[in-house]
């Protein structure tokens, strides 16, 4: 018992963000040039678009061993593809519900808008979601084992 | 524990990528030569013309593979092999001393010991089906005293995707068989033939006397080759192909590279055209 | 004795018939009686005469929309890929649908896996389907040997059992909450009309579900697939399902294991009902199709009350509106996205 | 054959100290679904009429079973050099294993001849079967070359009658199992006759006359293959794997590696010939690409392929495809419609 609790101390979750190349992504480049501290748990996977993101890359994130899942794109309207954040903003919403529906924890899946000029708001929200994260524990649920 | 391991079918001999040929210009095939780790493996290692094995990349997965290598070349294996799937693409990018397993001989070969001896051989391959008919060719040629006159008929679409180059030029040299190299469509430097495989057949396959065609190729290829050699009187007992289907095993159990009641990969891969006719067209 | 059902059938077989007598059609897809009592066989009829044979009962709980695309290709004359169909029309199937099997064909038309001007529908209103598992249940353990259905009664029998029950009590759980049950495309009606129905709480498992929490929803969600045998006969039997390679068989990447594992499991049917989302018409095909007894009906039901939900969508009541995930409205909700400093927001999109 | 007759007792004392050092299964009724589940000896019921939902197919070919093990850190010495995993496991015992399960064990033997995974499995595992005192109307073993007083591949075989069971002792390990009691409890020349007329009465089947396996081992391939029939079944198929995964003689599998965080395993696992997978090549040519060659090549490898290579048909009737198909494809019509061809 004692190692366990000792090992969950020391845990510290793994996230992957998945990141709009026009916005998202650039907003964490921005946080990055512009010194705005935020906690290293992230891992960065770019795509072209929020709308690229399908639930096979989150489920498959997750089995991987990922404690937490980022989907971050560009605001309502300012899409590079005009509207590919809001058909994903569907897609998500029901993804997100059915993923709660079966026993997930609503803290490990995260969806948000950052735009490319919002470096602070980026490192923000990269703490916030970490603090979320870090509330629920260690991802077992959906992480696959081999024995 | 020890003992059942030795017997255990499951198991690759592991071995090592001891060298890297690229054969075509469009780099997607790769010849392999490939070393058993264990001395004593490599040397206990024997097989027949026309097997083939599993090459085994722990993480990836197997594919059975024709062996291209004679077993009268002593010291190692090769295997050349087509990107297509998973494990192909991941090979694709080994290095040469990269971990490999192998396992196998697997299937019948052809029967270069029994049916074949003594008689004209005429070998027709087309595109990377070459491959386990080199392997035949090289022991035939070591064996060149039982085996009657060897004719290959080797094509491919164009000059860049004919496997062994240099290969090809030496046996053109040699005195003792007859090789005709074929391309699809006449193209610049070639002075070669130039025509499909079953046009080539057609016109330089030698009389079906005491004879036997050993055919490898896509099966359009086979279809077409056919004919022109029924024209001149060989029938369906004296053509052996070799099938290919998908396998996971490679042991004739696991169901999934069966032709009606045959498993390809354990009642051939090769088979005289006769006994195809037999089966559905499940290939 | 006459029954609505024997009077369907006798209408079914007798349009059938004279489609394919006519040439209309190039085949009538319907269901046949099975050699078991509580199964029916989906059965595609080539000729007049095999019409005869012909049934519609309780029992027909397949979607026959599941066999459109397949068979409509079948009958079309062989080509090569890329090449253009023939000049005129293409052969016709007439096919039988109920409220919900018509809804999947409106989806599969707008998704156009097939043309609409190639099927001759017989539309029959539902009067809701049996489970063959609460019959066994009902039968308790014993074996079911024959089974009689009247309009409003069920009486099942065995060796040495004689059972009788409403209808009602032993039909499908998703029969038990259709409010459409009429077909919303077709040719020619056959049968009554049954009503739209209003459903008390149509919902009420899902939402029972829902006020669990997350450690008991997860216990419920191992529970309810823990059977689970991979055999994909949930996804075989959804008219949904038509991707030349479903994700399950994709290799490179693989987003599923293949064996019997609690996280491959658990994806498969995470993602089977998520692929089904906007779509599900709730016909139970899925349900009544598994070997193993498993709800996966649930899965996609919850999908189907958030699209009700958030964004006031039902699939396939109208050729014309296009399904909710292939459409958006900038006000859509939002309320689970999570903006950083900048706009806090609520979670959970279905939490109040 | 040496007949045992015990009462109930004995059978909780045999199952009390089986338990010691082995472990029980049996089928188990939960939530309505039946699975087979490891139990406690007192927790033992005599099993429902018919056949579990699952067959006994998963103790000898388990979905999956780790064939290879290896490690995936780039750091070990021996990355990716896989080793044998066959972890022989505590010996288990099968309870109520209807005669059908148990001969499908004997068939499957066959294919897997030299197989080590399933010589452990099957070394390691011991079946006390119970005969059916009453077939279910989809129970055709009878025609496929057992009975339901059958007992291949059991090591006992008990049979219920007035005060307890009769056990057919058909092993050495069966006769291990019932230690003391082997010498001490003795059925009565009565109770043997009791038996034996219970078995003669098994045998008078309602399958079609003949061997089936026999004739059509006889028949020409090519006319059961090209038979009409098939575009029938392929009508109503919906090519879903649930026959093939019910099935206690469907042995086909698929190998696959995986992957998870620096350990990697080679696993075998339950494929099915009626997925366009199961075939298919890396350049995407599929020889039984349409549904009626994968629907074909299931029978034709039960009711023809396998019997032409082992013997018997690849089929114990347990009628399991028959109950569960949701369209209904049933195996004894296909078996007739074979058999008719002429």
């Amino acid at each position: 018992m004692d190692s366990a609790s000792d090992k969950d101390q020391k845990w510290e979750p793994k996230i992957i963000a998945f990141l709009c190349n026009w916005c998202s992504y650039a907003g964490a480049d921005l946080a990055g040039v512009s010194r705005f501290q935020y906690p290293p748990n992230i891992r960065i996977i770019r795509v072209p678009c929020s709308g690229r993101v399908s639930a096979n890359m989150i489920l498959d994130a997750l089995k991987a061993g990922a404690d937490g899942i980022l989907v971050s794109g560009c605001h309502p309207g300012d899409c590079h593809y005009i509207s590919g954040n809001l058909y994903a903003r569907r897609r998500f919403a029901l993804l997100k519900n059915l993923l709660e529906f079966i026993g997930i924890e609503p803290e490990r899946i995260n969806f948000s808008w950052i735009s490319a000029s919002e470096g602070e708001q980026f490192a923000e929200l990269v703490r916030e979601v970490t603090t979320r994260i870090k509330t629920v524990g260690p991802a077992r649920h959906l992480v696959k084992e081999i024995g | 524990m020890k003992n059942t391991d030795q017997k255990n079918p499951y198991l690759p001999y592991p071995g090592r990528i001891d060298a890297i040929t690229i054969e075509t210009e469009d780099q997607n095939l790769k010849t392999y030569r490939i070393i058993l780790e264990k001395p004593e493996d490599m040397a206990s290692w024997n097989h027949i013309p026309g097997q083939f094995a599993m090459l085994s990349l722990a993480g990836k997965g197997e594919i059975p593979i024709g062996i291209a290598s004679s077993p009268t070349e002593k010291g190692h294996l090769l295997f050349t092999v087509n990107r297509a799937g998973v494990v192909t693409t991941a090979l694709h990018k080994m290095d040469v001393g990269a971990r490999i397993g192998i396992r196998g001989p697997l299937g019948n070969g052809f029967p270069v010991d029994e049916g074949l001896k003594g008689k004209n051989i005429v070998i027709i391959a087309g595109g990377f089906a070459f491959t386990t008919l080199r392997a035949t060719l090289i022991y035939m040629l070591a064996h060149r005293q039982d085996y009657g006159k060897i004719t290959v008929i080797y094509g491919a679409r164009t000059p860049g995707m004919l496997l062994y180059k240099e290969e090809l030029k030496a046996w053109s040299q040699r005195d003792d068989m007859e090789m005709f190299v074929t391309i699809d469509q006449d193209a610049p430097g070639w002075d070669g033939l130039v025509g499909f495989v079953p046009t080539i057949a057609g016109q330089v396959a030698p009389s079906p006397e005491n004879s036997a065609a050993l055919i490898c190729g896509p099966p359009i290829m086979i279809k077409f080759t056919m004919p022109p050699l029924e024209k001149i009187g060989w029938t369906d007992d004296q053509v052996y192909l070799s099938l290919e289907n998908r396998m996971k095993c490679g042991l004739g159990v696991c169901g999934h590279c069966n032709v009606g009641p045959v498993y390809v990969c354990k009642d051939g891969p090769v088979f005289t055209r006769a006994e195809v006719q037999k089966l559905p067209v499940e290939f | 004795m006459e029954t609505l059902f024997s009077q369907t059938t006798e209408a079914i077989r007798r349009e059938a018939k004279d489609l394919l007598e006519s040439g209309k059609v190039a085949a009538f897809l319907g269901f046949v009686k099975g050699s078991l009592p509580t199964v029916t066989r989906p059965f595609v009829a080539r000729t007049p005469e095999e019409t005869d044979k012909l049934v519609w009962n309780g029992l027909c709980v397949m979607n026959l929309a599941n066999y459109l695309p397949g068979l409509l290709k079948s009958l079309e004359p062989p080509r090569r890929p890329g090449e253009p169909p023939p000049e005129g029309p293409l052969p016709r199937v007439g096919v039988i649908a109920t409220g919900c099997w018509s809804r999947n064909m409106v989806i599969q038309i707008q998704e156009n896996q097939m043309d609409r001007e190639r099927l001759v529908i017989l539309g029959v209103d539902s009067h809701g389907m049996i489970d063959r598992r609460k019959l066994e249940v009902l039968a308790g353990g014993r074996e079911i040997q024959s089974l009689e259905e009247t309009d409003e009664r069920v009486i099942i029998s065995g060796r040495d059992f004689k059972m009788e029950t409403a209808r009602q009590e032993v039909l499908r759980d998703n029969c038990l909450t259709c409010v459409h049950p009429s077909p919303v495309i077709l040719d020619k009606k056959i049968g009554p009309t049954v009503p739209e129905r209003r459903v008390h709480e149509p919902f009420a498992r899902i939402e029972e579900i829902e006020r669990m929490d997350a450690g008991s929803r997860w216990a419920w969600f191992q529970e309810e697939i823990a059977t689970c045998i991979r055999c994909y006969a949930c996804r075989n039997a959804c008219p949904l399902c038509y991707c030349p390679t479903c994700f399950v068989d994709d290799s490179h990447p693989q987003w599923v294991g293949k064996s019997i594992d609690k996280t491959d499991t658990a994806t498969f049917h995470i993602l089977r009902a998520y692929h089904c989302a906007g779509r599900c018409t709730d016909c139970g095909a899925c349900e009544s199709a598994c070997p193993m007894g498993i709800k996966m009906r649930l899965f996609t039901r919850k999908l189907q009350k958030d699209c009700l939900e958030l964004f006031a969508s039902e699939p396939g009541l109208d050729l014309n509106s296009p399904l909710p995930l292939t459409t958006y409205q900038p006000e859509d909700p939002d309320t689970f996205i999570i903006a950083g400093s900048k706009k806090q927001g609520t979670q959970g999109g279905s939490e109040k | 054959m040496k007949i045992l007759k015990l009462d109930n007792s004995d059978l909780k004392t045999l199952l009390t100290r089986w338990n010691e050092t082995r472990d029980l299964f049996s089928p188990v009724e939960g939530n309505g679904k039946v699975g087979w589940q490891r139990i406690e000896p007192l927790a033992f019921n005599e099993p429902a009429e018919g056949v579990p939902r699952a067959s006994i197919k998963v103790f000898f070919f388990p979905q999956p079973e780790t064939l290879l093990e290896y490690s995936t850190r780039s750091g070990d010495r021996d990355a990716y050099v896989p080793r044998p995993a066959m972890g022989k496991g505590r010996e288990r015992i099968i309870l109520g294993v209807r005669p059908c399960d148990a001969r499908s064990v004997m068939l499957n033997s066959l294919p897997f001849a030299n197989d080590p995974y399933f010589k452990v499995r099957k070394d390691t595992t011991l079946i006390v079967g119970f005969t059916c005192e009453r077939p279910c109307s989809t129970c055709f073993c009878s025609w496929t070359g057992g009975s339901p007083m059958g007992t291949e591949g059991m090591d006992i075989a008990m049979t219920k009658i007035e005060g307890g069971y009769l056990a057919a002792v058909l092993s050495e390990k069966g006769k291990e199992l019932l230690g003391h009691l082997h010498d001490t409890k003795e059925a009565s020349p009565e109770e043997r006759k009791q038996l034996e007329a219970l078995r003669k009465q098994a045998q008078k089947g309602t399958g079609p006359a003949g061997s089936p396996a026999e004739i059509l081992r006889k028949k020409a391939l090519m006319d059961l293959y090209n038979a009409t029939f098939w575009q029938k079944l392929a009508d109503s198929c919906i090519n879903c794997g649930a026959c093939t995964f019910l099935c206690p003689t469907c042995y086909c599998f698929d190998i696959q590696d995986e992957t998870v965080k620096g350990k990697g395993r080679r696993i075998r696992y339950w494929d099915s010939c009626m997925f366009p997978l199961f075939t298919q090549h890396a350049s995407g040519h599929n020889p039984r690409g349409q549904k009626i060659q994968r629907v074909r090549n299931r029978f034709m490898h039960k009711l023809k392929y396998f019997p032409e290579r082992f013997g018997p048909l690849s089929c114990v009737g347990c009628g399991r495809c028959i109950r569960e198909c949701p369209v209904n494809i049933d195996i004894r019509e296909v078996m007739r419609d074979l058999l008719s061809i002429q």
